[in-house]
């Protein structure tokens, strides 16, 4: 079997295990850019992982005021939810809590080509109280609800459709402070040249990866990812980690499609396999039994052979 | 090798009025002498009779105490002996011809095997075992009893009807598998919070009504499906507990009302008119 | 002419001292009389009661024994009878079923097993009340009787806005007489009023809407009605508030509304109902504590109210049914499984919620604690009665542990 | 007024020249023991002293209007102020086509009989079945019901109401997720949204509209202030006086219901057309219903009866109790019988069931499909059966029918019926509410007393007082069996 590298770093022949889940794509924008990406990221908080949050949430980036219905700076944002229920109620909670609310903002759809809509702007409507107006603005069907600062523009509805969730890479490194640098770079990577991804994770990067189930614990649905632990390597049997690893980094992509995740993936391994002090780049998976899509490290080279990253 | 005692039971005359026989049972036959097992009591309406004032009964003068080792064959008998098989843990009943309501109702072991069409409730409540119709069965299969919450209907084990069944199949059921050759009634599945319902035919109205977890799979055609349902996929082949169904079906999610993740699979080529509508929405 | 002679029984009679004597208690003509008075040659029944109690019947001022909600409680309910049937004994004992909801027939037997004779339904409607008759008769041997609820009668706020006290008193004579009951109920009063124009509740000073007066004024307004009256048990109140943490100073405000009533009559004034429900120390669920010794101490220095207990019983599922229309729908959205609601001519409305007392739950903790709290702390135990407010906060059939927890502090001590 | 309409197919009615099927023919399509009944037998009216009797209740529908005027002379009903024309008709014809003797079927014909020996042979055949199921208790009080259930509990049967194919599945909407009821006066006080949703009051309840739509409420002001919705699977007669009506597709209400439950959770309705209904129209109603301040669904057969049955009831139940977040909403059920509701309650109270109650096992069990009176008479599962105070041959399946031609049935009625030509015995009874007292329930639960106005014929006695008798001979002759 051939060995796959980039420089000195092993690239895994392995696949990342990643599942369907629809997602949301808003365009928040704003009066200038700080409140775009104030609005952005506090409707994107919080949202990790599936497990234990309001559905999966990340800002995708930020968007010139050419580029906006109403020519005003913008940020695009994307919600991830396993169902369609789950995903319109967690979008009506964070747009009419965080966007709502925010100075100055109007929320419009930026998934607009999708057959699918959720009506999130019907739904907001009511805060008001009988006095919204629906109204055609930049030929866009939107809500204009009367706030104490002016109106809030939302549109009627945001498109959905079914994306990728669950797509990673693992960065195995010498030390932390490598690890950590090459995370950083991947994910400045995916930021710079990737399109219609998120990396939910806080600044994109996750140091506790999980597993599925638990050893010891059977009621618990996710535990630590004992096969890559550093400190367990002596007490754990058939640990995953090299004899000189001391640290994995975690970078957890959601992509609209699955192109997408893959070109993120690919971009993240060769960020982080320009970063001395890496030796290995990993992927999680379940054995292939849960997931619909394979996502090959090779692949994910493959695509991104093209790009010169440089971050 | 264990051996397996059979008990042969001949219905003498037809019973005119419904019959609670929920002493025949393995488990009630287990340890007792052929006389203690000929006087068991069964209620004929409202009377109280004894199983031999209904039966002839073949076999060992004692049987033995585990009733996993006993075989019970009841032959001849009408569509009115019910509550057979009520609570068996272990051990096998076999009616040769049809039977009532309640058959294998709370059953928490061994297998019933009907040769001829059952009413009512067969399976309801039942924990485990296996329950094999080889003609039609009637509405409330492996079902809760109303008024119960849901997830308190089947909680494991298997029924197989050969025949059509009628409605509120699995309603409430917990885990388990149901799986009907033939057609079936309305709103199967409905309040179900896990376990998998097989409708090999055609189903009527509403499938999965208020369900929150837990695998419909209907390979006929259906008459309506709720709006609070969502479309997630087209699926080809499809598998499922070892059955593997080679046209495409349509998968839902729903029930979206109680927050449900219930998956919802109906066969795409039986229902193009009522499908096509959802089928324009999945890219 | 009937004569009875129960014999060789522990006697009890609080009244006139006599604790557990062994002796002959002789009844003539439906009175009790000395045994020398009983005639041989008219012929005597004798009961032998040798190694058992004799006493006086025990009464129940507060369980919800019949009527509309009850019977919607059975109908919403068949999970409470599928496993807790007692077959009929032909020809004249009844078959019994139900826990929290049980048939007529097992609420007659089993209070006649603890020693119960009479029994009061606490909560009728008017209109409703042909209803309760028809059940509280199909109860056998026990007797029965029951409170009419007048809290948001509309005719009755109207006579209490035009402030006519005489006028309200021959109405509520009226009510009392047209529907066969003992005694005036109030129930979260005005709040029915509030929730069928509004769907919400109401603090005891809280001005209803429409009317321009609040809860205590027509606590103090029917109350004086009752003096007016001289009702044997003046009235039954279920304060406002009920369920909510913190609703204990509402009980308390209640209990002082006594104090300011108009007396014209003897006895007490006000009895304030299953005070475990009413009262909540603390702000939320989280920080609730007990009540329990704010109320006792009310109870102690104010001679004019008496109180029921409304003991919560843990592990036990219950069917809390109660006319406090408001309330219901709150406990709906904390058990999220049935509800049932109803609004009744104007008289008021009521609703059903099943639920289920948990040892490990904090809040079931303190709401036992409560109701033990108030009657442990009591000075004058003849204004403190037990009941669990069936089938609100415990079963009935569940007082023999109430008892026991009172008596023993061994008994208290939870397993 | 806005309509949605589903496209309407004219129906045209001909007379048709085939000859009427007399009486006898159905009978005997039928297959009755008896095919001559000896009915057109009325109580002779002697006119007499003038009496006009106030606030009588109406025996006839589960509106149970308690406001009539009854002029009486001797004991002819001459008029009936208040009550509707089936309402009249009842009062004024209360003497035609009366049993007035006691009967028992010999082969195949009925001879009069004393009443000593009818009960005698009621009572043996009561006792002597294995199995009995009594049935009716629709049409009479709830002292007759509570007899009627303990008779059943004597003899191990079963028992049942007409619940049992109307208003049933409402009772097990309610033993599944309970319910938001409501009375009348809250609807004429308060309600501004009526919704009749499955039920035409103009036919079915003729006083209903002008009782609790039409009048000034105290917070309402009548009509006007009331928006009127009518959904239903054709345009009926009240659809044209409703501000809004919205046609179904027969048998899928569920669909519209789940839909309106969806637009009051914000949850995307992915149809265009629910039920046949546009979505936007979906949306509209929802919008309507929640914004309404005290909101009435009056729901009739149309929903009980619909495809999911007690499912498209319980969905209904789940509508209302949403619509309580956002303000006040409650349903009535649309009764059919005018104590129908009473024998539910009187069952509950005795039994803790609603109705379907089989007592085999010597406690109450009740368990749909298995216990209800249509499944133990098309299955032929029991074996003698007693009828009081209702017509099941004119209403039950043929195959229901033909159980009943097997087995030996007892009738207690006042009047001869299709059922009566299946009777082994006929016991006469009084009319409950004209010459009976007793309770009966309205349909949204409140008792209401049922006067007796006139005496019964000589010789007849009331259903409750012949349940009695039976109740004491059954008693006395198991006993002696024992």
């Amino acid at each position: 079997m051939s060995m796959l590298k980039i420089g000195d770093v092993i690239v895994e022949d392995t696949f990342a295990e990643a599942f369907p889940m629809y997602a949301t794509r808003i365009l928040i924008t704003a009066i200038n850019r700080r409140w775009a990406l104030i609005a952005a990221s506090v409707a994107t908080g919080f949202g990790t992982s599936i497990i234990g949050s309001p559905g999966e949430a990340g800002i995708e980036g930020l968007v010139s005021p050419k580029a906006t219905p109403d020519g005003r700076p913008g940020a695009l944002i994307q919600i991830y939810h396993t169902d369609l229920a789950s995903l319109k109620l967690v979008t009506i909670q964070r747009v009419g809590q965080c966007v709502l609310t925010a100075p100055t903002t109007a929320a419009f759809d930026a998934l607009e080509n999708s057959r699918r809509k959720m009506a999130v702007g019907r739904a907001l409507a009511k805060f008001g109280d009988g006095f919204e107006r629906q109204g055609i603005m930049y030929n866009r069907k939107v809500w204009r609800i009367p706030v104490m600062e002016g109106e809030f523009i939302v549109e009627d509805s945001f498109g959905i459709k079914k994306a990728v969730g669950g797509g990673n890479i693992l960065i195995i490194a010498r030390n932390q402070q490598a690890g950590l640098e090459a995370a950083e770079k991947a994910v400045k990577a995916i930021r710079k040249y990737a399109r219609g991804v998120i990396t939910p994770f806080p600044g994109g990067i996750v140091r506790s990866g999980s597993k599925v189930g638990s050893l010891k614990y059977p009621k618990l649905r996710a535990t630590t990812n004992h096969l890559y632990c550093p400190t367990l390597r002596s007490v754990v049997k058939d640990t995953r980690l090299p004899p000189d690893a001391n640290s994995v980094y975690e970078i957890v992509i959601d992509g609209l499609t699955k192109d997408a995740v893959l070109l993120a993936m690919g971009l993240a391994i060769k960020a982080a396999a320009s970063v001395p002090g890496v030796i290995k780049i990993d992927a999680g998976n379940y054995g292939g039994k849960l997931g619909p899509y394979l996502l090959y490290l090779k692949e994910a080279l493959e695509v991104a052979k093209d790009y010169d990253v440089k971050v | 090798m264990r051996m397996t005692v059979t008990y042969h039971l001949r219905l003498k005359d037809k019973p005119s009025v419904l019959v609670d026989a929920r002493s025949i049972t393995p488990d009630s036959f287990a340890g007792k002498q052929l006389n203690g097992i000929l006087s068991l009591r069964i209620l004929e309406g409202g009377r109280q009779i004894t199983l031999q004032d209904l039966f002839d009964v073949d076999g060992p003068s004692e049987a033995p105490k585990d009733p996993g080792e006993i075989a019970i064959v009841i032959d001849g008998s009408i569509n009115k002996i019910s509550f057979v098989g009520y609570k068996m843990s272990k051990g096998s009943i076999t009616i040769n011809g049809d039977a009532g309501h309640f058959i294998g109702y709370r059953m928490r072991g061994g297998s019933i095997v009907v040769h001829g069409n059952v009413r009512n409730y067969l399976g309801a409540k039942m924990r485990d075992g296996s329950i094999e119709v080889f003609g039609n069965a009637e509405h409330w299969i492996g079902a809760k009893l109303l008024g119960e919450k849901p997830g308190k209907g089947m909680k494991g084990g298997t029924i197989i009807i050969h025949g059509n069944a009628g409605s509120e199949i699995g309603s409430g059921m917990k885990s388990g598998t149901i799986i009907i050759d033939g057609d079936a009634g309305n709103s199967v599945g409905n309040h179900m919070v896990g376990g998998t319902i097989i409708i090999k035919g055609n189903c009527g109205l509403y499938p999965g009504l208020e369900m929150s977890s837990g695998r419909i799979v209907i390979n006929g055609s259906v008459e309506a499906l709720l709006p609070s349902f969502y479309v997630d996929s087209l699926i080809q082949p499809l598998k499922v507990k070892g059955i593997t169904f080679n046209k495409s079906f349509m998968s839902f999610i729903g029930d979206a009302l109680v927050g449900g993740h219930g998956l919802l699979q109906v066969s795409y080529e039986d229902n193009k008119e009522l499908l096509e509508e959802f089928r324009k929405l999945l890219e | 002419m009937t004569q009875i002679l129960i014999k060789n029984g522990y006697v009890f009679d609080p009244l006139n001292g006599i604790k557990g004597e062994v002796t002959d208690i002789a009844i003539k003509d439906g009175k009790i009389v000395d045994p020398r008075e009983l005639n041989p040659e008219e012929g005597i029944t004798v009961i032998n009661a040798s190694g058992k109690v004799v006493m006086p019947g025990g009464i129940d001022i507060h369980s919800h024994i019949a009527g509309p909600k009850i019977n919607i409680g059975r109908m919403m309910r068949p999970e409470d009878h599928y496993t807790t049937n007692k077959p009929g004994v032909f020809p004249y004992i009844r078959a019994e079923t139900g826990l929290s909801t049980p048939n007529v027939f097992r609420i007659g037997y089993e209070y006649a097993i603890m020693g119960y004779t009479l029994v009061a339904e606490p909560a009728t409607p008017p209109v409703m009340t042909r209803h309760t008759h028809h059940e509280l008769n199909a109860i056998p041997i026990i007797d029965k009787m029951a409170y009419v609820v007048v809290d948001s009668n509309w005719m009755l706020l109207d006579l209490i806005t035009n402030n006519d006290p005489k006028l309200l008193a021959a109405y509520l004579s009226w009510i009392l007489k047209a529907t066969k009951s003992y005694a005036l109920k109030l129930v979260d009063p005005g709040s029915d009023f509030a929730w069928l124009l509004q769907g919400r509740g109401l603090d005891i000073s809280d001005e209803l809407p429409v009317y321009n007066f609040t809860p205590a004024d027509i606590i103090k307004s029917i109350a004086e009605a009752a003096q007016v009256l001289n009702l044997p048990h003046k009235l039954h109140v279920h304060c406002n508030r009920l369920g909510f943490p913190g609703n204990y100073a509402t009980t308390l405000r209640t209990m002082e509304l006594a104090l300011n009533i108009h007396r014209v009559s003897e006895g007490l004034a006000l009895h304030v109902t299953h005070v475990q429900f009413t009262g909540y120390k603390g702000d939320s669920w989280s920080t609730l504590e007990s009540g329990g010794e704010e109320i006792a101490k009310e109870l102690n220095s104010n001679p004019y109210v008496s109180l029921d207990l409304g003991q919560a019983i843990p592990d036990r599922a219950v069917t809390t049914m109660t006319a406090d229309a408001t309330f219901q729908f709150v406990l709906y959205h904390i058990m999220k499984n049935k509800w049932y609601s109803s609004d009744i001519e104007s008289d008021g409305a009521s609703g059903i919620v099943p639920y289920k007392y948990k040892k490990k739950n904090y809040v079931n903790t303190v709401q036992w604690v409560i109701g033990l709290e108030v009657a442990l702390l009591a000075r004058d135990i003849s204004r403190v009665f037990i009941a669990t407010d069936h089938p609100n906060a415990g079963l009935f059939t569940d007082y023999p542990l109430i008892f026991a927890w009172l008596m023993s502090k061994k008994a208290r001590k939870i397993p | 007024m806005e309509f949605h309409h589903l496209g309407t197919k004219k129906i045209f009615v001909d007379t048709t020249t085939e000859p009427v099927t007399s009486l006898e023919e159905i009978l005997r399509i039928l297959s009755a023991k008896v095919l001559q009944i000896p009915h057109g037998t009325d109580i002779p009216l002697k006119s007499g002293e003038k009496r006009i009797i106030e606030n009588v209740a109406c025996p006839i529908c589960a509106e149970l209007c308690d406001y009539l005027k009854i002029e009486i002379t001797g004991n002819r009903i001459v008029r009936n102020i208040g009550g509707c024309a089936k309402s009249v008709s009842k009062f004024l014809n209360y003497h035609k086509d009366r049993i007035l003797k006691p009967y028992i079927r010999i082969n195949d014909k009925l001879v009069e009989v004393s009443l000593e020996e009818a009960l005698d042979k009621a009572a043996d055949i009561l006792v002597n079945a294995k199995y009995p199921l009594i049935y009716g208790l629709s049409i009479t009080s709830v002292k007759t019901d509570e007899y009627a259930i303990q008779l059943a509990e004597l003899l191990r049967g079963a028992v049942d109401n007409p619940s049992t194919f109307c208003h049933g599945p409402t009772s097990l909407a309610v033993q599944e997720v309970g319910g938001v009821f409501t009375t009348f006066s809250d609807v004429i006080n308060l309600a501004d949204l009526v919704i009749f949703w499955g039920s035409d009051p103009i036919n079915s309840h003729v006083n209903h509209l002008s009782r609790n739509i039409v009048p000034k409420g105290r917070f309402i002001g009548g009509r006007k202030d009331r928006k009127i919705v009518v959904i239903d699977i054709r345009r009926t007669e009240l659809a044209n006086m409703a501000d809004l009506f919205i046609q179904v597709k027969p048998g899928r209400d569920v669909e519209l219901i789940t839909a309106l439950r969806m637009a009051l959770h914000d949850l995307d309705i992915e149809v265009d057309n629910v039920a046949g209904v546009p979505r936007d129209m979906v949306y509209k109603l929802a919008d309507m219903m929640a914004s309404a301040k005290y909101g009435v669904i009056m729901y009739g057969l149309g929903i009980t009866e619909n495809g999911v049955k007690h499912r498209s009831v319980e969905e209904l139940m789940k509508l209302v109790q949403d619509l309580n977040e956002y303000t006040k909403f409650a349903v009535m059920p649309m009764r059919g019988h005018y104590n129908v509701v009473g024998s539910n309650e009187a069952s509950l109270w005795l039994t803790g069931y609603p109705y379907a109650v089989d007592f085999a096992r010597g406690f109450s069990r009740m368990y749909v499909g298995v216990t209800t009176a249509m499944d133990l008479l098309i299955n032929g599962d029991v074996d003698a059966a007693l009828i009081v105070g209702h017509d099941p041959v004119a209403s039950f399946p043929r195959k229901a029918v033909q159980h009943l031609s097997r087995i030996p049935v007892i009738v207690i009625d006042p009047k001869w019926s299709l059922t009566t030509a299946f009777a082994d015995v006929i016991i006469p009874s009084g009319m409950t509410g004209i010459e009976c007292e007793g309770s009966a329930y309205r349909m949204d639960k409140i008792p209401i007393r049922m006067k007796k106005i006139l005496d019964p014929p000589p010789g007849v006695l009331c259903d409750y007082e012949i349940l009695k008798l039976l109740i004491d001979r059954v008693i006395n002759k198991k006993v002696g069996k024992a």
